[in-house]
């Protein structure tokens, strides 16, 4: 190794790490660069884009009504068996109705895979924008979709 | 080479394979007992000249079972499928590790899942499944897992 | 609902019971080590700081997905994949959704076709950043980590108003894909293509013209182009050895045909020359979503399907190029509505296979070096 | 004007008027022990949070800042919570070695306070041989590192203390010759005497060339001696999980822990002391103004800054460097470090003989 | 303070150590189980020796660095001399690196300083 390539090698070593350095001092310089969130300080302003999949909901509008007719077809999509819908027959006006008793969801098995919405002929569940899910007892993730006491949406089939 | 030429070639080559019909490559049929010899043409037949073994795999079809080598070159870019018939109660083939190197993992994984035992393999021990798992392959049709998480 | 299943794996192995020469030792490298970022299990045998064996031990992750999709739908299985190599979701449900269409025999709109590709290589991009940010950690280096992070996220929030998740999207189905794009989508993407033109140089700053990292790479875990092909090595590691194994341009799919790009070869073979083809390649990717980003037709975004999907009898390969290498969805069909079989010929699983080759004779940092530069995704290669 | 000395004055006065001379002596060996011991706990934590700081702000990040304002309080939880963990010996371990590791570590860090002229006249023992005594003393850290690795009965420990046994026996070698560039100029290894030869100027500017690569070799060499990246082989996280203290938890690792950052300040403090002039404030030739002013600053501000900015240099290499391999880190000292020095050292001798400095 | 203060730092640095260890052996209540004591080696239980003899390429830098740490001490009180010696501390250095440079030379040149 000639005299001429050590000391070339040295520099060019020694320029290369100070490349480097100038880029860390920068970043340690400019503080307006950092892209930390400030967790569940920002909570209020946290917003999610609508398309986000938290959970399965179902909507309910003021009168306590909701959309689904249990068809079963949310069921059938779901590829882990996270949907369960448990129909009983009403009687209206003298006829046998199809309604649903409860949509029992399992959180703990939702892959968030948006199949079931894809599947519902009726727009009756959608995806809701909630990303806090833990709990300490297991049992709280198994949910029951439609509120107590409601019913079906009139013209929805 | 196109498929045609493909197909000329093989069938001068290996007089005991079968073609089938149908998937956008050629499908031969090989005897598991011709595998090595057929295999070894393939990969050094300079005309054919099949160096790379993209996929491995093996299929249970519930009365036999049966190894799909696809095999690509890629010096011409053409590629191959072929198939070996095995016993479903003693599978045995011949290990073709040496040929391409790939192949001991894919056949080590094959090994396990399907307990397809293939001769003079150099390491053939268990890849995936944990150590003292003996006799259920996963992967056959006939398995149950007693821990299934989800019954549809 | 769960049991806890007992798995001992690792315990005992046959071929170690007995210690070799003095001065050799066998060393395990994950599954709990900072390195494998994963749950990858290396057994090093090492005579002081150098190499003889690697031995990779797998599984303890594996949840046989091959197997899972055999109950499933056509429709179901594609949400499965999103977990095999995570960092490359979209191309996986990619491959899958184009071997299912392949089996139904369905052209996808021409807008779905466009935004599958720009997905595709937005993954591929963030992938890239992932990687990039893992492996100068894995060398000790952990500024270039978090600088990383900054642009993965970026495509992570695009990818989220869009597709409604962060990493496993599900959002290529058979048909097309699942919703339209977001109105914000084609600006979010212009701003980020600004961002990483902005910030690109510092990647050669921080770590591609360090001259501490150079030397750690440079002549490690050389592998031959023969022994590329051999052993199956695909995507960057194959072509860090001088193998052309581009899918995209090989076999195209899609409209990969119809767009300007170059296949990124790299002749060295050794953890640089990997090292540098993703980096050419984050380049030729952004290459690609101009190309597209101001071009994407107007129209439909799925193809209307039957909701039960059937396969005709037969077998369907497709194969696509991931962020890793060559990801091959083999499916068997028997004509139900389940798959008979599926096989995934992960692109992790063979470049694993090839680590034992290329660490003997090298040092213990070497091997992290290697292992950066295969790009491993644990999950791929246990799927 | 306020100082340290004064204040030590006064006490050792007020002491001898009150006690004789060995109650005198007991007593200010108890308050110096006391002060030692709080310097060490303050140099830990507030080394400890301008780490972390540092490495968050360079790393586009906030950094701690919820135990405290703007997360000062840190590295006391910190502490805190090392202390409630339950610092365990291994089955296997060689349980005597692996206790005393720690301790050693700690009594050579301690040990090195010693001759550092933390401000005008105040120092703990002037003696003189300092910097041979600090080179002396510091190479004794290698034998805690090497105890620890070998009694953990662990491999990742092992390989690390071998490691680091191979490479701080290395950079001592350069650490300690361009050391001596600085020696050849002053004449004396008095700590005090080579803190008076920079009244009119900092060897740094006083030495032209030859001494800021003395200064560059000394502060990669200390980095090296130190253990801390891109020399942190002997930890080197990515392949050894965390090298020889591995099994180490709680409090004994806090105190490898604590050994490590005291030992960076010293060697810090020995570089501000040799190449920028310890506790001497910055002049500039006969700018008698801008002289006084900075006279006005007390002199342990000027020490701990030095020392600090130094700090501060070794922290940055560490978040913006890989680490090196085993291999080229025993090159780059044996192939670039030691001969550049060699020269180096003759360059000086040249200078000092010839006058060339200031 | 003088030499006295070596005592006063070993024992502040005993009694710092062996009081912080002391309390969180007071603070807490050790727990044992049968996992809790192995070595760690990520998970898995170590297979052969630990303590065994290792690689000659780690001995031989300590054995190097001996030989030129040695020739380091004489550098000390030349160096302190150097200045007011003059020319004669300089011919003397410039024969002692020499030699020293031939010896460097000379390992080099057997492959001592390579790693193995």
């Amino acid at each position: 190794m000639s005299v001429g390539k050590y000391i070339k090698d040295v520099w060019g070593a020694v320029r290369s790490l100070g490349r480097g350095m100038k880029r860390t001092l920068y970043y340690f310089t400019h503080h307006k660069e950092i892209i930390t969130q400030q967790y569940p300080d920002n909570r209020e302003t946290l917003n999610l884009p609508e398309r986000f999949k938290g959970e399965v909901v179902m909507p309910h509008d003021e009168k306590n009504e909701h959309r689904c007719t249990g068809c079963q077809a949310c069921e059938l999509a779901c590829p882990n068996g996270t949907i369960k819908v448990v129909t009983r027959f009403d009687m209206i006006d003298g006829k046998k109705k199809k309604a649903i008793d409860k949509l029992v969801y399992h959180l703990e098995l939702c892959t968030m895979c948006n199949l079931c919405i894809e599947a519902c002929p009726s727009d009756a569940i959608k995806m809701a924008q909630t990303f806090e899910h833990s709990v300490f007892d297991r049992n709280k993730l198994t949910k029951i979709l439609n509120n107590p006491g409601s019913k079906i949406m009139d013209g929805v089939e | 080479m196109t498929n045609e030429e493909l197909k000329a070639k093989i069938t001068e080559l290996l007089p005991a394979a079968t073609f089938e019909e149908g998937g956008e490559w050629i499908n031969i049929n090989i005897e598991s007992k011709d595998w090595l010899s057929a295999a070894e043409l393939l990969r050094h037949e300079s005309s054919l000249f099949f160096n790379y073994l993209f996929c491995l795999t093996c299929i249970d079809w519930k009365t036999h079972l049966t190894m799909v080598y696809h095999l690509s070159s890629t010096q011409y870019r053409h590629n191959l499928v072929v198939r070996c018939k095995l016993d479903r109660n003693k599978p045995e083939i011949e290990s073709v590790s040496h040929i391409w190197r790939t192949a001991e993992f894919h056949e080590r994984e094959v090994y396990e899942l399907f307990g397809v035992n293939f001769l003079n393999h150099p390491d053939l021990r268990l890849l995936i499944l944990p150590d003292g798992w003996e006799g259920k392959n996963p992967l056959r049709k006939d398995f149950e897992d007693p821990v299934n998480m989800i019954k549809l | 609902m769960y049991r806890e299943t007992q798995i001992i794996a690792g315990s005992s192995h046959p071929s170690f019971a007995e210690v070799g020469q003095p001065g050799e030792f066998i060393i395990n490298v994950g599954p709990q080590h900072p390195a494998t970022h994963g749950v990858l299990h290396l057994v090093i045998t090492l005579s002081g700081e150098t190499i003889k064996k690697v031995e990779p031990h797998l599984g303890y992750i594996h949840r046989s997905i091959e197997k899972m999709c055999e109950s499933l739908s056509y429709r179901q299985f594609i949400y499965v994949t999103s977990r095999m190599d995570y960092l490359s979701a979209h191309i996986n449900n990619h491959a899958c959704a184009m071997c299912v269409e392949k089996g139904l025999q369905v052209e996808i709109p021409p807008r779905a076709q466009v935004i599958r590709v720009l997905m595709d290589e937005l993954t591929r991009i963030a992938s890239h950043e992932l990687w990039w940010g893992a492996m100068a950690m894995d060398l000790g280096a952990f500024t270039p980590f978090f600088h990383a992070f900054r642009e993965r996220e970026t495509i992570n929030d695009i990818m989220e108003e869009t597709c409604g998740a962060r990493l496993t999207m599900n959002y290529m189905v058979p048909g097309g894909v699942m919703q339209d794009i977001h109105p914000d989508f084609q600006k979010r993407v212009k701003e980020f293509i600004q961002l990483y033109k902005r910030k690109v140089h510092e990647y050669d700053e921080m770590v591609t013209g360090n001259i501490i990292f150079q030397n750690r790479m440079k002549n490690v875990g050389v592998l031959s182009a023969e022994d590329a092909i051999s052993y199956g090595c695909t995507g960057p590691t194959g072509r860090g050895s001088g193998v052309s194994c581009d899918i995209r341009k090989l076999y195209p799919y899609e409209i990969y045909s119809t767009l300007e790009f170059d296949e990124v070869l790299e002749t060295g073979g050794d953890s640089f020359a990997r090292y540098m083809v993703r980096i050419r390649e984050m380049n030729q990717s952004i290459r690609i979503i101009e190309q597209l980003i101001d071009n994407i037709p107007e129209g439909e975004v799925l193809t209307k399907t039957k909701a039960v999907l059937k396969l005709p009898k037969g077998e369907f390969y497709t194969r696509v190029e991931t962020a890793r290498g060559e990801l091959g969805v083999y499916i068997v069909s028997e004509g139900g509505t389940n798959p008979f079989r599926i096989k995934f010929r992960s692109p992790g699983f063979s470049n694993l296979s090839v680590l034992d080759h290329i660490a003997r004779g090298s040092k213990i940092g070497d091997l992290v070096a290697m292992m950066g530069t295969l790009d491993l995704v644990i999950p791929d290669i246990d799927r | 004007m306020w100082s340290f000395s004064n204040i030590s004055d006064n006490i050792h006065d007020w002491l001898s008027a009150n006690f004789n001379a060995t109650w005198t002596l007991i007593i200010e060996m108890v308050i110096a022990g006391t002060l030692v011991i709080g310097l060490f706990a303050m140099l830990g934590l507030i080394l400890v949070i301008m780490e972390r700081k540092v490495s968050a702000w360079m790393q586009i990040r906030l950094g701690p800042n919820r135990v405290g304002p703007k997360g000062m309080l840190q590295s006391m939880a910190d502490t805190i919570k090392l202390m409630v963990k339950e610092g365990m010996t291994p089955n296997g371990a060689d349980k005597i070695m692996f206790n005393l590791a720690p301790f050693v570590a700690m009594i050579v860090a301690m040990l090195l306070l010693a001759p550092i002229a933390f401000a005008e006249n105040f120092q703990l023992w002037d003696l003189n041989i300092g910097v041979l005594y600090i080179t002396a003393v510091s190479s004794i850290m290698v034998i805690s590192i090497l105890m620890a690795g070998w009694a953990s009965n662990n491999k990742y420990s092992l390989l690390g203390a071998m490691r680091s046994g191979a490479q701080i026996v290395s950079y001592e070698l350069s650490a300690g010759l361009s050391i001596l560039a600085i020696i050849v100029l002053t004449g004396s290894l008095q700590v005090s005497e080579i803190i008076e030869s920079q009244r009119n100027g900092w060897w740094l500017f006083k030495g032209h060339i030859p001494a800021i690569i003395a200064f560059v070799i000394f502060i990669i060499a200390v980095t090296a001696e130190t253990n801390r990246a891109p020399f942190d082989l002997a930890e080197a996280e990515s392949e050894l999980t965390a090298g020889f203290h591995t099994e180490y938890s709680g409090m004994k690792f806090a105190l490898f822990f604590l050994a490590e950052y005291v030992n960076v300040f010293i060697v810090c403090g020995l570089g501000a002391t040799i190449f920028l002039g310890g506790w001497m404030p910055l002049h500039i030739g006969n700018w008698t103004g801008f002289n006084n002013a900075m006279d006005y600053i007390p002199s342990s501000l000027w020490f701990f800054g030095k020392t600090f900015f130094l700090i501060f240099v070794i922290m940055w290499f560490r978040w913006s460097f890989p680490r090196l391999r085993i291999d080229q880190l025993l090159n780059l000292e044996w192939k670039y470090l030691l001969p550049i020095s060699m020269v180096n050292l003759l360059l000086v001798t040249l200078m000092a003989i010839m006058g060339w400095h200031f | 303070m003088g030499a006295a203060s070596l005592i006063v730092l070993i024992i502040a640095a005993i009694a710092f150590s062996g009081i912080a260890i002391l309390i969180s052996k007071f603070v807490l209540k050790p727990t044992t189980n049968k996992q809790k004591g192995e070595p760690y080696e990520c998970g898995i239980p170590t297979q052969g020796k630990t303590w065994i003899q290792l690689n000659v390429g780690y001995y031989l830098f300590a054995l190097i660095f001996l030989i030129f740490d040695v020739e380091l001490v004489f550098l000390y009180p030349w160096a302190v001399v150097a200045k007011s010696a003059g020319w004669i501390a300089l011919i003397e250095i410039v024969i002692f690196f020499f030699i020293l440079f031939m010896g460097f030379l000379y390992a080099h040149k057997k492959g001592a300083l390579k790693w193995m």
